[in-house]
């Protein structure tokens, strides 16, 4: 055993852990994913996709493999930066695996699923261990990019909070004891057919799933199948169905939008497609000449969204006004509604004229997207104008939905709770989901429960629902289990498990067949129905590449043209009393499913940069009629509920909106995401899932200690995040750069320039497309092994995110322009860190890197005193878990994970760039332009980060640094930055630009 | 011959030892507070709450090795805090005994003898303090020793062009030198308590530290020779200490911190805090045992007029630069100055004025230098003042500097004022030990002060051998 | 007045004072031979293994090439390690029940992998890559020595930093022709000088001292 | 003649004044061999016995030189030589940053010179020695001021030298064993 190597690594059964890595090695188990890894095609189509050894196949490999041959090894792979030397153990394969060289990583194409909607991802895998998720570059919903909760996704499968065994009312029991317990308890159903069986899931976008469970009620014909997802998209399906009489899939085109509008939504950086519609977003964004036309984007929301910062008119409206604006611009399009009676203030009534000019000047290429949480009528309106400025068929297009089965979630519980209460229910099998947190307040999910006989909840963790229910099963993680989903179009997407259930969990397919008493594992399950879906051909051919692609060939649904049925009605005519809650899921946590992420909770909310709590956030004014400040905690009482949570005051929030996001003040979320933050769902009503009017607000004495992660909103006037409006730039092109700088800004010294040979890497930063989602956060967390430091050190300013997105402010607090500025070192020529360190623990490299080395650092901090952009973090406590075992499994072997007293920063991802060197070097090349592309860089959606050679003046980074809009940060002193930024551009419609 | 005491125009009534001392009431008078074998009270007292505040340093230390920096208040963007204000501080403090010992011999200021060894012992234990700081803020202390040139089997070697490392030679440099010319100043005075103890045990303890010394004419040549040379090198050593401690923020870029007013400004500050500490030592000390024979008066005025002296240099420090962020039209600069004033740190800065510019400027009177309480409270308002100078610069600097979005706050914790509070224990400590087993006045350079008693019929009163 | 001290005090004190100069000296360069012992460094200490093992049985005698064991030193960072099931290709027939044999039998019986004790370990913070100095005509003896002549293995190299720049810094002088990189009998030729300055010309081979070639 | 072989022959004065006459007195008499003792520094005595060369001053000097050459080549041969690395774009031979410990060096090879010179040249430490052999000599330290002249002086005779020294008006003379 290699106890001896691991202080401090006691506790993990390594017999165990060998078992499970073992099992992979079964052969029908692992026959298909090495025909993944080692087809001819696989590499083919690998070489197709990428210059050859791009990081995203061949990822770094380093000495660390020692470690990972097996398992038990493995918790050695958290390195630390000091510098004793145990003797330790290296323990080989008995029997070597066909596809695995040790110390190359291999990387499998599977997809991940989250709010009804699946998104294809590459895995990278170290020996068996899934320790990082890219985007997969094939997949129309990623398109190689990631956002920011897929790149998280893979610390949940790590959790050591995960559940680890059956439990029968919360004694450990067995599956095959579950198994027979719900045979018997099927049989000795009192109703015929079934009837006392329910069945509720989340949005099921899984065909197989789907199959499983209509072959079910095939079954059990008096059965029901209920979805509920707390983050449901019923609005969208309910408004399809008043335009169309029927539940379609809307798929935005937007790069063939010259001009957007967004009636509250957020399509940039949540919902279905978001990683896409950002994707394309920024390509209309970016100016290669100041002639290049820009989109135009106009925003119309209550409370502020990401894409609402990106856009160049932001009109603030109460939530309620939102449908009456819409209604007012449908009939300035000469759309006819019913009933209208909206007294606009000058200013809407000004936007509305604008933007109907705007539109009416580019049918065909203009696009209304409404809010995923705005009323059925916003979106009937939405489709309305659409239609009316020809968009159909351009930039909007419509499939068959992608859930397999659309129900109005919030009805389809309503009924089963009526049912539960009723008596009729003897059954119920939760799969996912967690239903008796989220479920509506005004739904009496949990009481109902109670009623019946026989309740099995299968889930990631022993959560709310499992401690209410007979039976809780361990779920398998989405890298653990096999599965498919579809895409934002539909595309199918076969998930594959990169690692055997690490505690024994499974998928619903597995409890599916269990009621179907056909007892298959669940790779012959998702293997057996698309065997059945496919007519003729040659199937295994199909199959392999769908594997290798991470998608299915021509899956995607076709677009279809529904007929109109829209009427639209007259408006509802409520006088709006007292103030307006608005929910929305969280950014981070998003329903609460996240809770227990360590890396989520400490992920500062794009907006708020609050971590690990929610507030009540407010507009300045309210906030300072009512006398509050951030952290006072205020009493929300809301449709005779009451609830105290701390306000937050957001600018550019609507007055008179309380906004709450979903997910926290859970209770048995986990070691992390129990007891943190306010529950907004007991203020929820099945009326009003996404808020209302009619929310009273008392201040209270309470105050309570929000940690955010920039206190200063404002640029003090400083020059950092430089914007102008296309026109300007037009008229100035050259208004990004510094006066009487040429290039990176370069000062005059008395020191004679340093000369860099060979590679000179460097970063560009757009700021047109950055949208401040965040992914790029995440996915350097990630690759780099970033601990996760809690509420307490946040508190006093000690995160460690090696690189972290700026939010200023400019202009009025009430309607604010938002502007997001990546930050990450900056890997400056003449690095101010360097000549202070004592020790030379951060020097050049020969290739222009601002090198840490981790193992000569003393802790001086002197290095991130004298480094003008703080980008530089120190490991105050021993922040690193190294205690976990688990959590030693996912860290990148390729990156010393540092220890207490050390200080670490971004290091251009050197690990990837040391691989693609030694690469290049054994094929006796040079690297390429685009071989090595940084974590941050790869999982951007909008392609916002450049990373590349500048001594190659074809580099696709050079050209950016040689782009009019280049600008260095703080260039005045003669810091030399490598890392560069596009200056940020505004598109304004002239018509509304004066006032 | 320097055996003369200043008499004459222009030098005040006051003289610097009491009439009617001879070479032997004089040795006998400060050697019997060592070789007494009654120790008063008031010591006691002292070295218990003095012992007692050591044990809160140990404590902050152990807590700090054992968890971490982490315990500290320290956080991005205020990576340095009470560690490094305490270091600059203690430093500052021990500047006044080489000072005092070496450039007012060279300035031939006889004035000097009666507190020089005192001080040197007081600038010997300031540095020790010091000397913790710079280790106890490090991530990981027990790398330390990569600070110094060594042939490890790494290959690298320190990086001197780190103030760090500037300060890492200085201060050694300076402990070291300030111990040998200390070491060199007591030989005599070994001697003599070699000669003069009683018990067998003292004299073979004294008489090795006094490497039998005899007082031999050629000896005290070369001895001569030897004190004046280090004199000459102590003198330019002392100032380039506090020079270099300043580069540690003049070198960086933080706008606060980036002056070069900082090296001639810091070293003023420097004398100011050590002869300010040397005053709180003196007074009560001189009072206690009954000193003020040969600590007079005139002692006290002269460095209250160091004192009141140096503080104006001070002031002109901060003014210089609250011009120059002003002049240098560097908006960063402009924004510190204004948030040092104005900021969340404001009162700090406006306390320090007042300690260090407002009150020392009682001293233009007589009449405060002439009331001793008085004068003690002053010393000990211009030492908290410089603490507050140091608390000032570090933070304010540091905490708001070029990226709004990066700034911070910084706010100390238990563990930083233990070790704080700690250090002075420390000090005091090491203080009361001196002063019980070493001679706290030099016995031989007071005889050279004393008139000769001329064999001649007139002898001076107490004269002539003591009765054996 | 009495004398305190006896005549010898003299010399003595002298010496003690003039030898206490040597003395720290002396200490200095103890601690500095100490951690480059082989007590610390580990060179030249034959490390026992739960089998036996010979390379020099194995590569002398049976004359098996490196790579038959060790397969990934040309394409990764990790040379390899043998699986259990590479010892039973041949000891299944040769000294098929040698009771030496038996753990090597018994881990191919159970799955239960053989513990091998690490011979060669660098700190966790120092990132070797096998594949790219083979392809660069670095021999596997110029760093384990001549494995052909150990019964058991042992580390004929420190491993420390200095030891590693002796080579980064020329390595003309250590660089072979890659075709005899497996060789345990190769010796430099007398114009190693020449050769070696021809191959890192050829082989384009630099000289990488930054940092984070080998620390990230 | 005198008996018991003696180390030399020691005066005790009252003032310092007193104790330069007589060794001016002494040393123009021709006595060379001889040592005067006193309880703090008196200016012209050791002229005043004949002692004039003091190497001191260029030791220390030779010392500082040396110390300084060692301080800036130590730095040099790190940064430029040994381990030449790009340290914020700074020119390896960053002479300027190297000159504050070059001059730390100095001062302490320097004051050590100074001080261990001073007493290697002294022959200190020297616990024993013969005059600590005379009873009163314990004053030397305190108040009191001593010529010594040595037997081993060629002019040395117990008797003479002892008239001699008791005319130039010591309280007291006595002889010190060896």
């Amino acid at each position: 055993m290699s106890h001896d190597a691991m202080p401090g690594h006691d506790g993990i059964d390594w017999g165990e852990i060998r078992r499970r890595l073992a099992e992979r090695q079964g052969p029908e188990y692992w026959r298909s994913l090495d025909e993944v890894a080692d087809t001819p095609e696989f590499q083919e189509l690998l070489h197709r996709e990428f210059p050859e050894g791009a990081t995203e196949w061949t990822d770094p490999v380093g000495r660390r493999q020692f470690l990972q041959l097996m398992g038990a090894s493995l918790a050695l792979a958290g390195l630390t930066a000091c510098s004793s030397q145990p003797s330790d153990k290296i323990v080989p394969y008995v029997r070597a695996p066909e596809e695995v060289i040790p110390g190359k990583p291999l990387f499998f194409a599977t997809a991940v699923t989250l709010g009804g909607c699946s998104v294809g991802v590459l895995v990278e895998s170290h020996q068996g261990r899934p320790t990082k998720i890219e985007g997969n570059p094939l997949h129309p919903g990623s398109l190689g990019a990631t956002d920011a909760l897929t790149q998280a996704s893979i610390l949940g499968l790590y959790d050591p909070d995960r559940s680890q065994v059956v439990l029968r009312t919360g004694t450990p029991s067995t599956w095959n004891a579950f198994v027979s317990g719900l045979a018997t308890q099927l049989d000795s159903g009192t109703q015929p057919q079934g009837g006392g069986l329910r069945i509720l899931t989340e949005t099921v976008v899984s065909p197989t799933l789907a199959a499983q469970l209509q072959a079910v009620l095939a079954k059990f014909p008096a059965a029901r199948w209920h979805q509920f997802e707390p983050v449901s998209r019923d609005t969208v399906r309910a408004g399809a169905r008043l335009a169309f009489g029927e539940t379609v899939n809307t798929i935005h085109r937007v790069e063939a939008a010259d001009v957007i509008v967004s009636l509250g939504s957020d399509f940039l950086t949540t919902g279905p497609g978001a990683v896409r519609y950002a994707r394309e977003f920024a390509s209309r964004r970016r100016a290669e000449t100041p002639a290049t036309a820009l989109n135009r984007l106009y925003a119309i929301e209550a409370t502020p969204t990401l894409t609402g910062g990106m856009a160049d008119h932001r009109l603030v409206v109460r939530p309620d006004d939102l449908e009456s604006f819409a209604r007012g611009l449908a009939v300035r399009l000469g759309i006819e509604v019913g009933g209208h009676s909206w007294r606009p203030t000058p200013e809407q009534a000004k936007w509305v004229d604008a933007l109907a000019r705007d539109l009416a000047a580019h049918r065909g290429a203009s696009l209304v997207v409404a809010g995923d949480e705005q009323s059925p009528a916003v979106h009937l309106l939405a489709h309305a104008m659409n239609r009316a400025l020809e968009n159909h068929g351009r930039t909007v297009v419509f499939t068959d939905p992608i859930e397999a089965v659309p129900v109005d979630q919030g009805e389809s519980l309503g009924q089963l709770v009526a049912d539960m209460q009723a008596g009729k229910v003897e059954t119920l099998l939760i799969l996912g989901g967690n239903p008796v947190y989220t479920a509506p307040a005004d739904v009496p999910f949990a009481e109902a429960l109670n009623k019946v006989a026989f309740r099995a909840h299968l889930a990631l963790y022993e959560d709310e629902t499992s401690a209410l229910c007979h039976w809780h099963l361990p779920e398998a993680h989405t890298l653990e289990g096999w599965s498919d989903g579809r895409a934002y179009d539909g595309t199918v997407s076969i998930q594959q498990p990169l690692i055997a259930p690490l505690y024994g969990g499974r998928t619903a397919h597995e409890v599916a067949s269990a009621l179907l008493s056909d007892p298959r594992s669940g790779y012959d399950i998702v293997r057996d129905y698309w065997k059945s879906q496919r007519r003729s051909g040659d199937f295994e051919t199909v199959w392999r590449k769908a594997l290798h692609d991470g998608l299915i060939a021509d899956s995607a649904l076709p677009a279809k043209v529904p007929t109109w049925k829209g009427v639209i009605p007259a408006a509802p005519s409520v006088a709006p009393q007292g103030l307006d809650l608005v929910f929305r899921p969280d950014p981070a946590v998003w329903d609460g499913r996240f809770a227990n992420n360590g890396w989520l909770q400490e992920l500062p909310k794009p907006l708020t940069k609050l971590t690990w709590d929610n507030a009540a956030l407010m507009s300045p004014a309210a906030a300072e009629r009512l006398g509050v400040q951030s952290g006072d905690v205020v009493e929300l009482t809301f449709a005779g509920r009451r609830l105290n949570a701390p306000a937050w005051i957001l600018p550019g929030q609507a007055d008179g909106t309380v906004t709450l996001h979903l997910g926290y003040g859970r209770t048995q979320a986990g070691r992390a995401g129990s007891g943190i933050g306010v529950n907004a769902y007991l203020l929820r009503t099945a009326a009003a899932p996404w808020g209302g009017s009619g929310l009273t607000l008392k201040t209270t004495s309470a105050r309570s200690r929000l940690a955010s992660t920039q206190g200063h909103q404002t640029m003090q006037g400083r020059n950092l995040v430089r914007m102008a409006t296309a026109e300007e730039f037009r008229k100035h092109p050259d208004f990004a750069r510094d006066p009487g700088d040429h290039g990176a800004g370069h000062q005059p010294s008395f020191y004679p320039a340093h000369k860099y040979e060979g590679y000179a890497w460097g970063m560009a930063i757009d700021l047109n497309a950055c949208t401040g989602c965040n992914a790029c956060v995440m996915a350097c967390q990630s690759e780099n092994n970033s601990p996760v430091v809690g509420k307490a050190e946040v508190l006093v300013g000690r995160e460690m995110h090696w690189i972290r997105v700026d939010r200023y402010y400019k202009g009025g607090l009430e309607a604010p322009e938002t502007v997001h500025q990546p930050v990450l070192c900056m890997q400056c020529e003449n690095a101010p860190c360097e000549p202070v360190c004592p020790v030379g623990a951060t020097v050049h490299s020969s290739e222009g890197l601002n090198d840490m080395v981790y193992n000569r650092c003393v802790g001086t901090r002197y290095c991130s005193n004298n480094c003008p952009y703080k980008v530089r973090h120190f490991n105050f406590l021993q922040y690193a878990d190294d205690r976990t075992p688990s959590l030693a499994l996912l860290r990148n072997p390729n990156v010393t994970v540092r220890s207490r007293g050390v200080m670490e920063k971004c290091t251009y991802c050197v690990q990837r760039i040391n691989e693609a060197r030694i690469q290049a070097k054994t094929h006796d090349r040079d690297i390429q332009d685009g071989e090595v592309i940084t974590a941050c860089q790869a999982a951007c959606p909008s392609q916002a980060i450049v990373f590349g050679n500048i001594n190659d003046p074809k580099s696709r980074v050079s050209q950016l640094k040689a782009h009019p809009l280049n600008y260095g940060l703080l260039t005045e002193l003669n810091t030399r930055p490598r890392t560069t930024y596009l200056a940020r551009l505004r598109n304004p419609n002239p018509a509304l630009e004066q006032g | 011959m320097a055996t003369h005491p200043e008499t004459g125009p222009g030098m005040p009534s006051t003289p610097i030892v009491t009439p009617g001392y001879t070479y032997a009431s004089v040795t006998d008078k400060i050697s019997v507070i060592v070789l007494s074998g009654t120790t008063p009270l008031s010591w006691f007292a002292g070295f218990l709450i003095a012992f007692g505040l050591l044990q809160a340093l140990l404590l902050g230390i152990g807590w700090t090795v054992v968890f971490g920096l982490g315990t500290w208040g320290i956080n991005i963007p205020v990576g340095w805090g009470f560690a490094i204000v305490n270091f600059v501080w203690w430093i500052g403090i021990g500047h006044a005994g080489t000072l005092i010992s070496a450039i007012l011999l060279l300035l031939r200021q006889q004035w000097r003898t009666s507190i020089n060894r005192f001080a040197e012992a007081m600038t010997l234990f300031a540095v020790s303090c010091a000397g913790l700081f710079p280790l106890l803020h490090m991530g990981r202390p027990w790398f330390g020793y990569w600070m110094f040139p060594y042939p490890s089997t790494m290959a690298i070697w320190p990086q001197t062009r780190s103030p760090l490392v500037w300060d890492v030679f200085a201060v050694s440099t300076y402990a070291t030198v300030s111990l040998l010319f200390w070491y060199v100043g007591l030989i005599p005075d070994l001697a003599t308590l070699r000669d003069r103890a009683k018990a067998r045990a003292l004299k073979i303890g004294y008489g090795m530290l006094a490497l039998g010394w005899r007082g031999s004419a050629q000896h005290w040549h070369r001895y001569e020779t030897a004190y004046l040379l280090l004199a000459g090198l102590a003198t330019p050593l002392v100032l380039s200490v506090h020079t270099v401690v300043s580069f540690d923020f003049a070198t960086s870029l933080v706008p606060g911190w980036h002056t070069t007013i900082f090296p001639p400004y810091f070293v003023a500050g420097a004398i100011y805090s050590g002869f300010a500490m040397v005053l709180t030592l003196t007074i009560p000390i001189r009072w206690l045992y009954r000193l003020d024979d040969f600590i007079t008066m005139r002692h006290l005025r002269n460095m209250a007029n160091v004192m009141l002296a140096t503080g104006l240099m001070v002031a002109y420090g901060y003014l210089m630069e609250i011009f120059f962020a002003w002049y240098s039209g560097n908006p960063f600069e402009m924004f510190m100055m204004l948030n040092r004033m104005t900021g969340p740190y404001g009162p700090f800065y406006w306390a320090l004025i007042c300690c260090n510019i407002l009150v020392p400027q009682l001293l233009w009177s007589e009449r405060v230098k002439a009331n001793v309480p008085l004068l003690f409270l002053i010393a000990l308002v211009v030492n908290v003042g410089m603490w507050l100078e140091r608390f000032v610069i570090v933070i304010t600097s540091l905490h708001r500097d070029f990226l709004p979005s990066a700034w911070g706050m910084y706010y100390p914790t238990w563990v930083d004022w233990a070790i704080f509070v700690g250090s002075i224990g420390l000090f005091l400590t090491m203080l009361f030990l001196f002063i019980r087993v070493l001679p706290m006045i030099s016995i031989f350079e007071m005889r050279t002060i004393l008139p000769s008693p001329k064999p001649r019929p007139a002898a001076a009163p107490g004269a002539g051998p003591a009765g054996d | 007045m009495a004398q305190i001290f006896h005549r010898s005090t003299n010399v003595l004190a002298k010496v003690s004072i003039f030898g206490a100069v040597f003395i720290l000296a002396g200490i200095g360069w103890a601690v500095g031979a100490f951690v480059r012992s082989p007590y610390v460094s580990g060179v030249g200490v034959a490390v026992q293994q739960p089998v036996p093992f010979s390379h020099k049985h194995h590569v002398a005698d049976a004359g098996i090439d490196c790579r038959y064991c060790h397969t990934s030193v040309e394409q990764s960072s990790f040379a390899g390690i043998p699986p259990t099931k590479t010892c039973m290709n041949c000891h299944a027939q040769l000294w098929a029940d040698a009771p030496m044999l038996e753990p090597v039998r018994e881990s191919y019986r159970t799955g239960k992998p053989i513990e091998w004790v690490r011979v060669h370990k660098v700190a966790d913070f120092v990132y070797f890559d096998h594949s790219i100095h083979v392809k660069k005509g670095m021999a596997c003896v110029t760093c384990h020595g001549r494995v052909d002549q150990m019964p058991l293995t042992w580390r004929v190299n420190t491993l420390y930093m200095e030891w590693c720049l002796e080579c980064h810094r020329n390595p003309e002088r250590f660089v072979r022709p890659r075709e005899q990189v497996f060789s345990m009998t190769w010796t430099p030729p007398a114009d190693q000088a020449a050769l070696g300055k021809k191959l890192v010309a050829e082989y384009k081979i630099q000289r990488l001292e930054s940092c984070s070639v080998c620390h990230r | 003649m005198s008996t018991a072989p003696v180390y030399g022959l020691l005066a005790e004065f009252d003032a310092p004044e007193e104790l330069v006459a007589a060794g001016e007195r002494a040393y123009a008499d021709g006595y060379r061999r001889l040592d005067a003792y006193t309880p703090f520094p008196v200016h012209g005595l050791a002229e005043a016995i004949g002692f004039r060369t003091n190497r001191l001053p260029l030791l220390v000097l030779i010392a500082g030189i040396v110390g300084a050459g060692a301080g800036f080549f130590s730095q040099y041969y790190a940064a430029v030589i040994d381990y030449p690395l790009n340290v914020g774009g700074r020119p390896l031979n960053s002479w300027p940053a190297f000159i504050p410990i070059t001059f730390e060096v100095t001062i302490l090879a320097a004051a050590a010179t100074a001080v261990l010179g001073m007493l290697a040249l002294n022959g200190l430490p020297q616990p024993y020695h013969p005059v600590f052999n005379a009873p009163r000599f314990a004053l030397a330290t305190r108040d009191r001021f001593f010529l010594c002249i040595e037997a081993t002086d060629p002019r040395f005779d117990s008797e003479a030298t002892r008239k001699f020294l008791e005319g130039l008006g010591a309280k007291e003379v006595t002889d010190v064993e060896p």
